[in-house]
C-alpha cells in the first residue's frame, strides 16, 4: 500500500491524473465482481479512468486475495473473483435447482390455501378438473400442505390444510392474512366484474372458526 | 430605481397571469384535488403550516370558475372539493352559529393545511428516496452468482402473487365463459307450442290460458313467469295460424283461448 | 485472527471442533460473495461446520472490507455484498434498465415505506386521489411490497409493507434508515391523524374487534 511511485501519470500524457493506487484496486476489484464474465485487462483499462494502470492495480488485488475465502483467478486472457477451491463444500446450497410451480400445484395450493380444511373432493370441485395424486404428493413432500382432521361426513375423507413452512414461504403470518378477492381486484388482479351477487368476499365470511363451513362458500358458483 | 421597481411589478403580474394560464391549461397534469391545492398553496410562498386556507379556497374557486369559462371539463372529485371549500371559505368568514357542535372552521382548515403539509412531505421522501443509490444502478450485486455442480436438489417455488392470481383465476373461471342460460327454469315457445298444439283441439270452450301451463310450473314463481310467457308466445302463433280464437275480457282479466272450429283437431 | 481463546469448542459439546476464527471468516467470505441475494445469519450458520459463529465472523468480514471496492452491507435480517456506491461510474456495462416508475407509484411507495402498515384507503387518503389498479400491482411484481397483516377495523382490509427486495434496492438496512424518518414523525406526519369531527383514531381500536363501530373514513370530502 504504502508504495507511492506515482510519477507514471505524467502531466503531458493526460490532462486528469491518474487516480490513486488504492484507488485503482477498488476500481478492479468492483469491476471484477459485479462483472458477470471473466474481464480482461484491456477491458478494465478502457473502463477505469485514463491514466489508470489495471495490470499492477489486478497484481496488486491478486495478493490481497491470496489465501482469503475467494480469489482472483486468471481465466483464459481475463480475470475474475472466484471461489477459493477449499471451500467449494460451503457452496453445495447454490446448486439447488429451483423452478416454478406448475399451474396444477399453485392453484390446487391456493385453493387449500383458501378453503383450508378442505377435501379432495371440494377441491376438484372448486377447480372443476379432478387434482392428479402427483399434485398433492408434490406439495406434501414439500411440507407446504399436510392432512388435517377427517371431515365427520360419509367416508370420512381427509382434508389438507397448509403448513407453518407454507406461510413462512410467503411470508404470511395466518391464512387470514391472505387477501380476499375484493383485494385481489382493488390490486388490479382480477379484470373483470363480477355479477351481481358474486362480489361477496367470502373471506369476510370466515372469520369465526368454522372448520367445515366450506360447501356454503361454494354455492355462488352453481 | 422606481423604474425598476415599476417594471418588475409589471414582471410580476405577467408571470402571475402566465402561472395561472400554466395551470389550468396542465389540468390533466394534476393528480387529484389534492395535488392541485398544494400547487395553488406553493404560490402564497409561505410555509405549509402558515398558509392562509381563506385565500388558497379563494385561489382553488378562481381555478375552477376560470376553468370553466374556458370550457375545460374538470373531474367530479375537483367540483367535490370546491363545494367543500366554498363551504368551508364561508364558515370562516361567518362567526360561529351558536349550538354548532360539528367541527369548527379552524379545525377543517387546520386539517386541510396537515393533508397539504402531509402531501408534501411524502413527495419529499419520495424525492429523497429515489435520490438513493439504488442497486443496479449506483450499486451492483455479484455479477456471476457461482454453481458447483455437485448435490442436485430441486426445489420449487411459488410466489404470493402466483398464488393469489392463481386463486383469483379459479374463483372468477365462471365470469369468463361464454353466455350460457341456466335453462332449468327456462320452458321454451318451443315446448309451449308442443303442448298446446294437441290440447287446444279440444278447447271448444273459452278456457283460461293459464290452465294449459304445464304441471309444477304454476308453483314456482321463476318457473311459473317462464312457462306463462312461453305459453302465451305460443298461443298467439296459434292465433297466427289460425288455429285457436284468443280473448281478454278487460285488462289484466284472464286471457282465454278457444279452437277456432271447435271439434277439429 | 490472534485470539485462541478457543476452549469453546469443548470435546464434550461437539465431536469436530469449530473452525478458527480465520477459516469462519475466509467461509462467511466466500458464501456471500457466492450469493447474488443476502444471506441470514442463520443461513450461514445452517452452511458452515458445526460450532461456527457467524456472526462473530460476519462483524470482522464487515470490517475488513470497509473502504474496499465491495462493502459488505446488512439488509433487515440478512448480509450481502455489494460494490461501493460511488465506483457505480465504472458499472454502465452491468447497469440494467429498470422500469420507470410513475409519479404515482413513487409516491405509493414512499407512502407505504413511510407509514407502514398501511391500506389502500389510507394511501389514497393521503394522496388525495384513488390509486389506481395498476400501481399497485406494478409494485407487487417488483417485490418491492408485499400484504402485510390485516387491520383489525371494520372490512379488515388489507395492508401494505414494504419488503427486504425494497431495502435491498435502496441500499437500506431497515425502515428505520429511511431518509427523514425521524423529522417526518417528530412533525406527526405520520400519524393517522383523523379529519376533525371524525373523532376516533381507528388505529387506536387496531387490537380489539370493533366490528361496526363506524363507517369508512373516506366520507370526508363529501
Amino acid at each position: 500500500m504504502a508504495e507511492h511511485d506515482e510519477d507514471l501519470a505524467r502531466p503531458e500524457e493526460s490532462l486528469f491524473e491518474a487516480p490513486p493506487e488504492g484507488e485503482q484496486e477498488r476500481m478492479v476489484e468492483a469491476i471484477l465482481f459485479a462483472a458477470a464474465e471473466p474481464v480482461s485487462v484491456a477491458e478494465l483499462n478502457a473502463r477505469m479512468p485514463h491514466g489508470a494502470d489495471a495490470a499492477t492495480a489486478l497484481e496488486r488485488l491478486r495478493k490481497r486475495y491470496e489465501g482469503r475465502g475467494v480469489n482472483v483467478v486468471r481465466i483464459a486472457e481475463a480475470w475474475a473473483i472466484r471461489t477459493a477451491p477449499d471451500l467449494g463444500f460451503l457452496m453445495q446450497k447454490e446448486t439447488v435447482e429451483t423452478r416454478k410451480l406448475s399451474r396444477a400445484a399453485i392453484e390446487t395450493l391456493a385453493i387449500i390455501a383458501y378453503h383450508q380444511p378442505v377435501t379432495r373432493a371440494e377441491i376438484e370441485e372448486i377447480r372443476g378438473v379432478s387434482v392428479s395424486r402427483g399434485t398433492i404428493d408434490q406439495l406434501l413432500e414439500m411440507e407446504w400442505i399436510r392432512f388435517g382432521r377427517r371431515r365427520m361426513t360419509p367416508g370420512r375423507p381427509v382434508t389438507f390444510i397448509v403448513t407453518p413452512g407454507f406461510l413462512d414461504h410467503f411470508g404470511l403470518e395466518s391464512t387470514r392474512d391472505l387477501p380476499g378477492l375484493r383485494d385481489l381486484r382493488a390490486a388490479g388482479l382480477l379484470d373483470n366484474r363480477p355479477p351481481p351477487g358474486f362480489g361477496l368476499d367470502e373471506r369476510e365470511e370466515d372469520e369465526e372458526e368454522t372448520p367445515d363451513m366450506f360447501e356454503e362458500n361454494e354455492a355462488e358458483d352453481g | 430605481m422606481a423604474e425598476d421597481m415599476v417594471t418588475a411589478a409589471k414582471d410580476e403580474a405577467v408571470a402571475e397571469r402566465l402561472a395561472a394560464e400554466a395551470l389550468i391549461v396542465d389540468v390533466d397534469g394534476y393528480e387529484g384535488p389534492l395535488d392541485l391545492l398544494l400547487t395553488l398553496a406553493r404560490t402564497q410562498k409561505v410555509d405549509l403550516l402558515k398558509i392562509s386556507v381563506l385565500k388558497l379556497a379563494e385561489q382553488y374557486l378562481a381555478f375552477v370558475e376560470h376553468a370553466k369559462t374556458l370550457r375545460i371539463e374538470l373531474a367530479a372529485d375537483y367540483l367535490v372539493m370546491a363545494a367543500w371549500l366554498a363551504f368551508l371559505k364561508s364558515r370562516l368568514l361567518l362567526p360561529p352559529e351558536p349550538g354548532d357542535d360539528g367541527p369548527s372552521a379552524d379545525e377543517l382548515a387546520a386539517h386541510l393545511a396537515y393533508q397539504l403539509e402531509r402531501l408534501q412531505a411524502m413527495r419529499d421522501a419520495a424525492a429523497k428516496l429515489m435520490a438513493r443509490d439504488q442497486r443496479g444502478k449506483d450499486f451492483f450485486v455479484r455479477g456471476q452468482i457461482e454453481v458447483v455442480e455437485r448435490t442436485r436438489k430441486v426445489t420449487w417455488t411459488a410466489t404470493l402473487l402466483d398464488l393469489m392470481q392463481a386463486y383469483a383465476r379459479i374463483r372468477t373461471r365462471d365470469d369468463f365463459r361464454p353466455f350460457v342460460m341456466d335453462r332449468k327454469d327456462v320452458f321454451t315457445m318451443e315446448e309451449a307450442l308442443e303442448r298446446l298444439k294437441p290440447l287446444v283441439g279440444y278447447a271448444g270452450e273459452w278456457t283460461d290460458l293459464m290452465s294449459y301451463l304445464p304441471e309444477g310450473w304454476e308453483l314456482d314463481p321463476v318457473r311459473r313467469r317462464s312457462a306463462t310467457a312461453a305459453t302465451f308466445a305460443a298461443s298467439l302463433e296459434l292465433v297466427k295460424a289460425g288455429k285457436i280464437r284468443l280473448r281478454q275480457p278487460e285488462t289484466f282479466a284472464p286471457i282465454q283461448i278457444r279452437a277456432s272450429e271447435p271439434g277439429h283437431g
